[in-house]
This record gives C-alpha cells, structure tokens and sequence, in this order.
C-alpha cells in the first residue's frame, strides 16, 4: 500500500527551490494508484497514517488545527514521528509550529503561519527549517492548478513583491496580451489531509460551509487521506450527487473521526474549544510546545483516547451545543 | 452624534474606518478584527447599508452571528452565517481579481512611504531578525481589490522609508506604472492608511501623505512616531473622537468581548480636552 | 442601462481572429458596470435583451436549446432580431442554426452544434458565417480562464489537431518544464443567457444536476441576463449559501421563465418535449426554420403567449408529470 | 452465452465494445449512444460489474434511469440518475486531465491510419465540402484518456489514409512523440476501433491493423470498406456474434425504442451462416 511518491524538485535562476510541477508525472502515479473501483477505504487514523504519510512527503492539509481542520491526523503524524515534511503552510495558525516543534517538518511553502515563540526561529538557526514565500491564495492557486492537470497558472498577485523573489513563480509574457503576468507552479502535494463533514467509505465526501481549498487539495495530491465527522452511505451520496465535494477517485483513505477537528470547530457539528485554543497559543509564546504535545499527542493512543482522557463527554457535549446554527448544514 | 468621553483608541481606528466606508461597495476583508468590524459598524450604523463584505474562506456577504470564539472569524458557522454564497479560497479572490472587489481592508506590521507592507520578516531577511507569519490574504488583497485600506498602529517602527520585506505590494519603488509592469492589474493600490492617532492618503506621485490627526494628539506627536517624514496635506483635519451611538453599537453588538480594547490606550474628556491614558491603562 | 460592452479582437500570426482576452479591460468595465447594491433585477425577457444585447456581441448561452439552456432568451433574441452576434457555439443542437437562419450570428467559436441541413452551408457561401474551431470543453476552459480573471489558460487538449490551427490557441514553452503546451486565450463573452432553476431577485442563483459551465459563464462574461424557473426569496439563499451557483454581483438582469428551456428539459423541474424535438430537428434537415420561427416565435409576442398558444396546458403539464425524478432537485 | 440468429449490425457493435470493457476501470464516453450502453451493458451482463463512466456535463458514475428522451443524454436527471457526484463540463475534464479515466469511448465521422479523427470537414476545409457539427467532446476525450475506443462504420469514406480535417488526435503524423510533441500527455493514444463489421488496434508504429472481422463478412470484404489498406494482423480473428443475453439486456433495459437499430443492416442465422440483409430491412 506505501508507494514512493517520489518528491522531485527544481531550482529556479533566484535559486529557490519548488515542487516541480509535472502533470505528466501526476497522470503516470494516477494511472497506477488511485483506485477507480469502489471498495472500502475505512481503516484507523494510525493505519492511514502509516501507509500514506512518508518520510519526505509533501504535505498539504485543508484548514487548519482550529478551523475544520484534520487535527486528529496531524496530531497522528506527530505521533508516527514521521521526518522531513515540506509542508504547504497557508492559512495555519499553530499546526506549523506543532509540525516543527515535534521534528516532522523542514521547509515551508508560507501563505501565512502563526509565528508566536521561539521554535521557528530556533530551528531556522539550527538549519532544521527552510521557508519558500508565497501567499494564501499562491497556495490555493498553486492546488488548483494542480487540481486541474496544469503545470501553471496565472496570478494577478506576488509580483513585485520580496515573496516572489523568494518563490517558485515566475513572470513571462502573456502570450495574447504581451503584458508581463506572473504564474505560479502547480503543486502536486505528495499527501493531503483533509476533514470533511461527511463521506462515505469509498471517500465521495461533503463538506459544508465555507472552506479553503479542500476540492483542489483532494484532486491534486499523489494520496489523499480524509477524516470525517460521519460516514454517510453511499446510496444517500448517490440521492444528492450535488452535494459531493470529492469524488472517491482521488481518496486512499478514510477515517471516521467524530471530533476529528477538535480543538478546532467543525461547522454544523461541534464550536472550537476556546479553552485549548488559548492552551496552545500560550504553549507556544511560552515555549512550551513539548509539554503540549506531550499531554495531547504522545500520551494518548489516538483521537478517540485523547477525547476521552484529556476532554471529556462533559466538555464535548458542551461543544456540541455551542453549536447553534443549523440552517446549510447536514440534519 | 454624541462624542464620547472614554474610549480606547484601538475603537476609535474601527470607528475611523467605519466612517470610510462607501454604501454599495464591496470590501474583502482580512482575518477578522478590525477590518470586518469595521464594515459590520458602517452597515449597523447605517454609514453604508449595503456594503458586502467577503472573508478569504468565501464568506460571501455574510450577516455574522457575533460574538466569534477566538480565531473563529473563517471557517465557521457563526462567521458565514446568512451568506449570500459558501465559497472557498479561490472563489474569494477570483471575485477580487474579476475587479468585483471596490475595497480590502488590511491589518499589518509594517508600512512605507509607497504603501508597501510587511507582515513577514523584521530585519535582514531570511536570518537575521524575527520572522513573522506572511502575508495571508493580504497580498492578494492589495494586488486585486480596487482601492487599499490598510489599518495599522502608529508607531516608528512601522512607519518606516522602505518596508524591511514587501509581503504585500503599495506601489512598489513607487514609480509610475511599478505595479503593473509587476503584473498586478491597472489601475489599483493603496488608498488610506489608518492609525489610531492618524490618516493618510497617497499623493498624485504615490507617496504616504498625512491628512487628518486623532483629536488627542498632534501633527508633531505623529511625526514622531514616524520614522521617515511623509507628506503632509496643506490642511491636516482633525478626526472625529468615536460617537455614542458608533460605541454602543459597536460594544454591544460587535466586540462584545473587549478584544479590541485590550490592547492599546485609553482615551479620556477630561471636559476641556481628550487626554491619552498610558498604554493598556 | 445599455453598455458598449466593446467587442476587441485579435488576429494570430496563423490569420485567425479572436476575442482579446484582457483582463484588466474585463475588470474595468465590471468596477462601472456590476452592480454591488442589492437592488432588484427582475425584468421581462424583452426588457432584460433589448437592455443587454448588442448587435456585434460576443453571446454565450450555457447548456443549449434542448437542454436546461435558455431557450425562451434565444427566441427573444431571435425576436428582436440582433445582428451580427458572435456565438460560442459549444455543447448544441439547434440553437446555433435557429440563430444563423434567423440572421442573427455571423461569427461561431465552434464546440459542437447540430449541423443537420442547408442553414450554414448556404450562410457560409453567402459570407454571413464564419467558423473558428475549437472543442467544447476548450469552450468551457476558456470561460473558466475568464471567471478567474486570467488571460489564458493550459489545455491538454487541442495539440496538433486542425482545430487548433483555426483556433485562437497557440503552443508555447511551459515556464516550469519546458515541454510544449498549448493555450487557450480567456474567453470575455460581451453578453451570457443562463437558466437558472431558482434564484432571488438580485441574481443570486441556484443550479441543480449536471452542467456544462454556468458558474463560469455567469462570472466571465460583462452583461448576464439569467432566466430562472422560480423565483425564492433572499432569506432561502441565505438559508443555505451552499446551494448558490451564481452569485448577484455577477447578475445584470432576472427574468421569471417557467418553462424557460422548454421545448428543452429542466432537471427537477419538466422533460423535454419530444415532438418539439423533432419539429425542429425536421425542420433544420428539411430547410424548413423559416417556418418553425414564424410559428415558435415571430408570431408569438413572448415566452408565455408561445407556451400558452403553442403548447398548451396539458402538455405542459404532462411534461411535468414525466419528471419523476426528485432526488438531488429543489422540492 | 448462446449465440443470437437475428439482431442489427450496430447492436453486434455495441457488444463488441462491451466485451473491451475491462472491470474496474474508469471510462469518458462521448454522447450517448453506442459508447454510454456499451459501458451501461457491460455493467449489467456482469462484464464489468465494477466500471464507471462520466459524461461530458460531468455525470460522474452514474446509474442512470432508462430509457432518455431524444437527445437527453446528458443534462437530465435520469441521464445523472445516481451519480456519485454531479459536476460539470470542467470538472468532467479535469478528472481526465489528471490521468484518472482510463478510456474514452467515441463515435465520429471519419478516421485515418494512424487514429485521426474527423467530425468537422468532409472536403476541402473551409469552403469546398461539407460542414459537420466539430469535435465536442471527442478531442479532449481523445487527447486525456488513457486510451481511445473509437466506433465508426466500415465504410470507405469512413477509412481514409488521411482524415481531411483533425477534430480529435489519433497518432497525428504517426512518428514517435508527435503528440507529446503537440502538448498532448504522454503514454495516451488510439487503442481501438470498433465497426459492425471489424475491430481493429495499432501497430507499434501507431497504424491501423484490423485484428478481427464480424462471423458474416470477411478480410477481403472489410478492406474494400477501406480507402487506404490497413495493416492486417497475423492472424484475424472472427468476433463472436451477439448473445442471446446481450442482446435481452440490450434490448429489454437500454435500448428499449431500438433506435441503434434504426440504421444498419440486420444479420440472420440461416441455418447454416450468418447472412447481412439489405441495409435498413
């Protein structure tokens, strides 16, 4: 089941390096890997984790660790103790510094990471952390690009900027207008993460509610891993096809992790735990990542053992009350 | 309009910028915080009744459900609640590189005097200095939304001649036609920058240029705290001090929780004049 | 209300003219013209295509005249007789040669469309009609490059064929990998007909079932005209964002058309009206589209006088007895 | 299996392609028609009880109810009946783009030695000849599928050693890398053509070989159905005539009305071979 995903990379003229964006190479690992028929994918957040995380992976995960975001994956990969990630660092405010503290990351593609304490600065000066610039949206582009079998894509932002100086993109002349354009490399992420709200065992998944770019991930990552709050059956995906987000073309994996996004919201099922959140910001402005991943990755088995030591029925049911909006969301 | 008498200045910079805000415009706001209360307040109020707003997760014209948990400005229900559309990422800027985006409203670390912002490193990029989280959405902000609020604090070290890195793009060297010979769209960039003791536009020739002061403060005490000298306007104003009714509002249904006021000086009528407080005073 | 929406073109070095695809021309016309107010944009069909349609626009209709596509929006334009109508003719049957025979499109960015008769060979030799060739999901790439704000886009597809020497595409050297890859240049339609099965009054839309590309229509082109088979009200929209296709700001114009794809059919909502099918499949092999105008539309003042006198009650009805599928569609 | 005494030459063609489908295996058919029932009867006979197919309006796998109204094969609720997921033309063909369709099942015009494909232009493009409706589908089907499944007619304007107009690429010029060479993704190409009357697949050096002729006709007889002379295979193979529980499904739950055949000449078994009646009897 484990496959090389073989990270290649290129070096461009400002000597940055990037994923090299190969669609070609994306359709060849395709042909081989991604599963056309239907047949179960369920297996435990450790197994998954195990057979589809590697060692100098690529990494992407949709969300973050406190905005419907695959905790319980990411906290599983701290746990696997997995090595050199390059991880696609867009929209995050503390999986990063969680990745990092823990070992499992050396380089950054940046949209935007929280940057609170000391274990960035540490490890850049340690030479166990390299950073790449782009932004947010670079990112989500880059995802789409890659979701659409492209090499590149355009870009009305980064130019002109000291992101793009120290980014895979490039300017070239459009090629209908004359005009200088930016594009961006596509990115084929070796291994996404991903939580959704529902899915079946095959991995046709819905998500609800606003989100940042959990199709595009889906389709342009070599292996795709989903958590999800529910598993749905497949004749009721096959009753609101409108409803899927992505196709179990694209997914190896699926986890059934209710809370999966804890200490994170999941909209429609459960609010944020304000409490931890503010745990584990302090955690890092007080340099004190190792103690929280202690208590709340190494200590614990999985999610479901972390859920029933660390937080309790009491705390989770209180979560699940905070959240009051109904209307959008699955019944 | 009642002005009030006590007040933190933080809530006087969303009060500021709230009186900005065009009716019938569209905004894209960053995170959450100041920018999107700001809009909330101009719609409450009735500055700007029908302004939308979008996040960067695709919130499209949301009616929020306040007060948010901590960090839950995205991503969440009560933040996309009463959209008018769930998008995503891509959905939210391929509206603003459509030009359907009149304005973004940015919070940052540091400025130039061509409007250039910093939110990714303080020093000698990439080692020696601190490292900060990147520009988000606010490089895709600045380069697509029409026109640039950018909000910040009034301090020297962010005032500054040259940003130490450029996350998000001002007008670059600041030479005529720097943004799009970059290949950023025609016709945009920075157009208010707001402090709590200050305002600024751009001149003709792109340069940060001081027009209007808190009422607490002076020309003088803004220079100060300004590490290279902007341009100042032939008539500086004076900025309204927060109203009641901008406060109430703004207290009672929006920052509920006092985060804004957290932070930042007090403000005070002593009833002859306002006086500034020590800082989280 | 009426714009110069200013078709530009270009001419390759292969002698073909296109579509200029500028983005910034594309973004200063939506900062004048879209409107941000939510203000009502209900308008009768006449109103909505004497507003916005030009002779010498660029139209894009999405889907087709057999096909949840805006058929009662053709027959209008047909009705007032526009001239000189640029056609993106991708996914069609009929409605390209109802077009030509009406003497309305002069020009057709070709996909696929129904080619049975005499319409566009004669069209052809008196000069009236000229092709340029694409293929229908070039069509739909296009249109995508366009609702992202670009100016071109990748293809995988188009290389080397005899399409794309008559094609505004051209090859160019991948900036990333070097290899040859084709692109399309964005397309900006002037003007786009979509039927919608529900939106509000601003233009907030709703589609269901498959497509082919009405997001991106709606966002890519300057002047869009919806026809919708029901109206909701704005407090259903936002009770389930998640269901909006098609966002107001995108929208010039709302026109209440139930039974708007008839003789096409309407997911959820009717079949499609076989006999009609035929009539007009018949007519076009049979050179006989002057005959079927006159009776489906010049001699009809509009959409409900056309359903009323020539459709009748009890085939409407019937059509929408025969749609017995609910599952996935508005209830 | 017991083989069928009377059926239509088109109806023997749609179970030749049946019999390609390979289980497990994801398939892009263009329209509807031959190449949806090819796959839909494969499904129900048990040959490939686990293939899936899309359409161009993004109907991904699904189990479409049956019979269509004329035309309605594609954006109407019973042609996306139970799809697992409903997206759109450009999702259809990024799921293609990205190497996740194993094959593309089309039906055209006119086809040449080395796979072209014509659906645009019989004569002398543009004035002299006649207009047909373009590629569709057909061109990104056959450029982003794995491998191409084309049905077609054995006739000789149908056989061409050079189709007059390229709508969708076959091996182009027919030299190594001429695809890769246009933009086209690599290790994609022609892999079948299916007639009522043969079958054929190419050669290593991409041109046409007929691997197999229909019980009721011969060599001899196909190549006259052929401009240019294809290459013939060492040994041709006779293809098995329809089967009784073929045709039963065929007949009793796709194609109901019989419009396959509509057209097309019928096979009957006399007792002691197959013989074609007149066309249309």
């Amino acid at each position: 089941m484990t496959t090389a995903a073989n990270r290649r990379t290129s070096v461009n003229e400002r000597g940055v390096e990037y994923l090299t964006p190969d669609p070609d190479a994306f359709r060849a690992y395709a042909r081989e890997h991604k599963q056309r028929r239907l047949i179960s994918k369920l297996m435990t957040e450790r197994d998954a984790i195990a057979a589809f995380v590697e060692d100098g992976d690529y990494l992407v995960y949709d969300c973050n660790y406190l905005q419907r975001g695959p905790a319980s994956l990411i906290r599983e990969i701290i746990r696997q103790r997995k090595k050199d990630l390059w991880v696609g660092a867009k929209f995050t405010y503390v999986a990063l510094a969680l990745l990092v503290q823990a070992g499992c990351a050396s380089r950054a593609d940046v949209g935007y990471f929280g940057s609170r304490g000391p274990v960035f600065s540490r490890a850049a000066k340690e030479g166990r952390l390299q950073f790449y610039e782009y932004s947010n949206a670079g990112m989500t582009l880059r995802l789409r690009a890659g979701a659409q079998g492209a090499s590149f894509i355009q870009n009305r932002s980064l130019g002109g900027t000291d992101g793009f100086r120290h980014s895979g993109a490039c300017v070239i002349d459009d090629p209908f207008t004359g005009s200088p354009t930016v594009v961006l490399p596509a990115l084929y992420p070796d291994v996404a993460i991903i939580h959704v709200q529902e899915a079946d065992v095959y991995g046709n998944a819905r998500v609800f509610g606003t989100g940042i770019a959990h199709a595009e991930t889906a389709l342009a990552a070599k292996k795709v891993i989903l958590s999800t709050e529910r598993l749905v059956e497949t004749e009721e995906i096959r009753a609101n096809p409108g409803l899927t987000s992505i196709p179990w073309l694209a997914v190896d994996a699926v986890v059934l992790a209710p809370f999966g996004a804890y200490p994170g919201s999941c909209q429609g099922f459960y609010a944020s735990d304000a409490e931890h959140t503010a745990e584990v910001f302090a955690a890092m402005t007080k340099d004190q990542l190792g103690e929280y991943l202690e208590r709340w990755v190494y200590s614990v088995e999985d999610n479901s053992q972390m859920l029933e030591r660390r937080v309790g029925e009491t705390k989770l049911l209180e979560l699940r009350n905070r959240e009051v909006i109904r209307e959008g969301y699955p019944s | 309009m009642t002005a009030a008498t006590t007040f933190n200045e933080r809530e006087a910079e969303v009060c500021y910028v709230a009186r900005l805000i065009e009716d019938g415009r569209t905004y894209w706001v960053a995170g959450g915080g100041g920018p999107m209360y700001a809009v909330l307040l101009a719609q409450r109020i009735g500055y700007a009744p029908n302004a939308q707003y979008i996040t960067e997760d695709g919130a499209i014209a949301p009616e929020p459900m306040l007060p948010f948990d901590p960090i839950q400005t995205m991503v969440s229900s009560r933040a996309g609640y009463r959209a008018l559309q769930w998008g995503t990422m891509n959905v939210a800027q391929d509206y603003a590189a459509l030009g359907l985006i009149d304005y973004g409203i940015l919070n940052t670390l540091q400025v130039d005097t061509h409007g250039n912002i910093n939110s990714t490193f303080l020093g000698e990029y990439p080692d020696s200095g601190r490292r900060f989280g990147g520009p988000g959405g606010a490089d895709s902000i600045a380069a697509m939304a029409w026109r640039t609020i950018l909000m910040t604090d009034q301090q020297r070290r962010k005032f500054v001649s040259r940003v130490d890195f450029i996350s998000s793009p001002g007008f670059l060297d600041g030479t005529e036609g720097a943004r799009e010979a970059a290949g950023l769209p025609a016709g945009t960039g920075p157009w208010r920058v707001v402090t709590p003791a200050a305002m600024y536009d751009y001149t003709q020739d792109r340069r940060l240029r001081l027009i209007a002061v808190s009422v607490w403060t002076t020309v003088d005490d803004v220079l100060k705290e300004c590490e290279h000298h902007p341009v100042i306007a032939d008539q500086v104003a004076t900025l309204d001090p927060p109203s009641d009714e901008e406060l109430t509002i703004y207290r009672t249904e929006l920052d509920v929780r006092g985060q804004t006021s957290d932070r930042g000086s007090w403000i005070t009528w002593n009833g002859e004049k306002y006086e500034q407080m020590e800082d989280g005073a």
